[in-house]
């Protein structure tokens, strides 16, 4: 292979090289007009901004060789050209400051019973709250990062088991999850009135990453793989 | 410079290369646009102007606006007395004790007011010049956000949401089971404890239908499937030991109920 | 003049040199990152996507100075860069001109004025304009999102100054108020406060949305919220 010449600037012209100047004068309102444009612009939108009989596919040629390096592309797209930001790019274009969002109520609610009632399954969720759950608000926990699915429950339809992450440990200053308030605790706050009937516990729990006995590992499940986050996020 | 080169009212005398001034204060922005217009025709920098021939100017100016019409705004005529005023000071030699600034002063203040009105007209004339976004220039168009990397979201909530919505569901939860759960289910036992009481009170001497008996319940909606199905099962157990007898005419017919001849359950 | 020697491609990198693959990555993010934003985009914002104390300056003024006979340009406005088009194609991309609405002559006076003397009230405008201000010019101009209402002057009748916001700086293409075209002969001129004295302090023109000495902030009118930009528009 030969190592390519030095590159003589695109945009340099001699003054008095009519036709450079033309064809550099193309490319520079090709250039802008791409960059305007958030959509494919094609060589009809950009024909009439040009010089007569100007050679479209050359100066999109030109203008996609020179930006070819760069932290934005000359892309062809549906019959047009667009400008984009290079492939390679996406990392360090992605990591913006993350959006700040609350979590909604039911997301909330059901966070608090997967902490405290660990592990549990879904039907178990939905019979503490007395509502369905839907599969939206377990998802919104899951790309939290907070909660995972533990395993599946020995038990008929071998339900998946919740539990929490050492992220969701992080994100509330917990220590560990026994160090969640009790139900004196939670009473002594004034969460809990008095209104309590006899027999109301709340669980003590637990957090292990070994499963109980009464759990059986998740199968590699396409679907498992996507949701959960990988294993090694629980190790803390 | 004299006064003389007044701006021609009408347009009959158009002097060669001599600006002709119509007169039209509906042109104008107010009596320092005007001014600043009379003295262009001093030709003259702002700095070296002649504010009494200027005052002249603008004086007669006013005085031939008024002849042609009626109106005009309050603000032409305050700056037409206050010239006069000026312009009476500067030509009266100063009194030997004077308080306040000098005419001289007054003519330099106002001379400056005028050039500052200038530089900002110049400096706007500057400003509007420059290549302005949307005009001459275009940013980049709003991307389309689907083509962007999506942005991270970043979930908050805080220990305090956490615990209450905790709190908050189990007591609900707790208070429910104890109130509603309790009367919502039928056991099959407190269905036969109910039949009991009305066979030992000789109410099932002769047939009554079973719905009736349990009207009172049948009504609310919560109770209605539990109390028939528990009543009826406990009923099926009471054939089985031959303390009643039942019968239904059809499909979904009402369950008829009747207590067995007491020396027939005996035999059996 | 010394004819410019052929430029040698800044996207260019030897594979051995580290430090300016470094660079040319850092170049690349820069320019992905002015491309993706409609926006002004400043050092703060770069610094999260950029390698570990990357000289900001001189990557902007090295993508600067390589943009500078392309059909876009990068601009330093309102404390941080931008692309837009090149000024001298204005002809050429007329027509995505939406219809504009031209500014009277006395709104453009009453912008100047406020650009210029800001914080300002309504009476200093008219008192160096020698005529009232109709509230309409106010409007417009309000409208146009380039002024807004910044405060009341602590004096008699607690009047409202005026300044410009950073969309003010974008449309003109000016990196910060001390950038207007004039400021040198007003400033030397001592004409910047048409009361004092030539030789006296003049007080440059500030947009600072911190207030000045005299200076206090709009009660929460419902009538100064729906005129004035959030706050947190003006923030460089």
């Amino acid at each position: 292979m030969k190592k390519p010449a030095p590159r003589i600037d695109l945009f340099d012209v001699r003054p008095d090289d009519e036709r450079a100047a033309t064809f550099v004068r193309d490319l520079r309102v090709v250039e802008a007009l791409l960059f305007t444009s958030s959509a494919p612009v094609d060589a009809r939108a950009m024909r009439p901004h040009l010089s007569e009989g100007a050679d479209i596919g050359a100066l999109t040629d030109a203008l996609a060789a020179d930006y070819a390096r760069r932290g934005v592309n000359v892309v062809k797209v549906a019959g047009g050209w667009m400008l984009r930001t290079a492939p390679d790019l996406a990392p360090a274009l992605a990591d913006l400051v993350p959006e700040q969002r609350r979590l909604s109520r039911a997301a909330v609610e059901v966070l608090a019973i997967i902490a405290y009632h660990q592990p549990v399954t879904r039907a178990e969720i939905e019979e503490i709250r007395g509502v369905s759950t839907s599969k939206g608000t377990l998802d919104v926990l899951l790309e939290t990062g907070w909660i995972r699915l533990r395993g599946r429950r020995k038990a008929p339809g071998r339900p998946v088991t919740y539990g929490t992450t050492s992220a969701f440990l992080v994100q509330f200053g917990l220590d560990a999850v026994s160090d969640l308030p009790g139900m004196d605790e939670l009473k002594g706050a004034g969460l809990l009135d008095g209104r309590i009937p006899a027999g109301f516990a709340i669980p003590l729990p637990s957090d292990d990453i070994t499963l109980r006995e009464d759990e059986e590992p998740l199968e590699p499940e396409p679907l498992d793989f996507t949701l959960s986050p990988p294993p090694g996020d629980d190790e803390g | 410079m004299a006064g003389g080169d007044f701006p021609e009212l009408g347009d009959e005398r158009p002097e060669s290369g001599e600006e002709a001034f119509v007169v039209d204060l509906d042109g104008f922005e107010g009596p320092l646009d005007l001014l600043l217009a009379l003295a262009r025709t001093q030709k003259v920098d702002l700095t070296r102007i002649s504010i009494l021939a200027l005052a002249n100017q603008y004086l007669t100016f006013i005085e031939e606006a008024r002849r042609g019409r009626l109106e005009l705004a309050a603000d032409y005529l305050v700056m037409a007395a206050w010239l006069a005023y000026l312009k009476s000071r500067l030509l009266l030699p100063a009194p030997p004790q004077e308080e306040g600034p000098s005419a001289e002063e007054l003519a330099e203040a106002f001379a400056r007011r005028l050039r500052h009105l200038e530089r900002i007209r110049k400096a706007a004339e500057q400003l509007m010049a420059r290549p302005q976004m949307e005009r001459e220039v275009f940013a980049r168009a709003r991307p389309d956000p689907a083509s962007l990397p999506q942005r991270p979201v970043a979930y908050t909530a805080t220990l305090y949401d956490l615990l209450s919505a905790y709190a908050r569901q189990r007591q609900t939860q707790a208070l429910s089971t104890v109130t509603l759960k309790m009367r919502a289910v039928w056991s099959l036992a407190e269905a036969r404890e109910r039949l009991e009481r009305l066979l030992g009170r000789d109410l099932l001497t002769d047939w009554m239908r079973l719905d009736q008996f349990l009207v009172e319940y049948l009504t609310r909606p919560d109770q209605r499937a539990t109390a028939l199905a528990s009543s009826f099962s406990a009923t099926l157990e009471m054939v089985r030991e031959g303390l009643v007898d039942i019968r239904q005419e059809a499909p979904f017919a009402p369950l008829w109920l009747r207590a067995r001849a007491r020396g027939a359950g005996e035999n059996t």
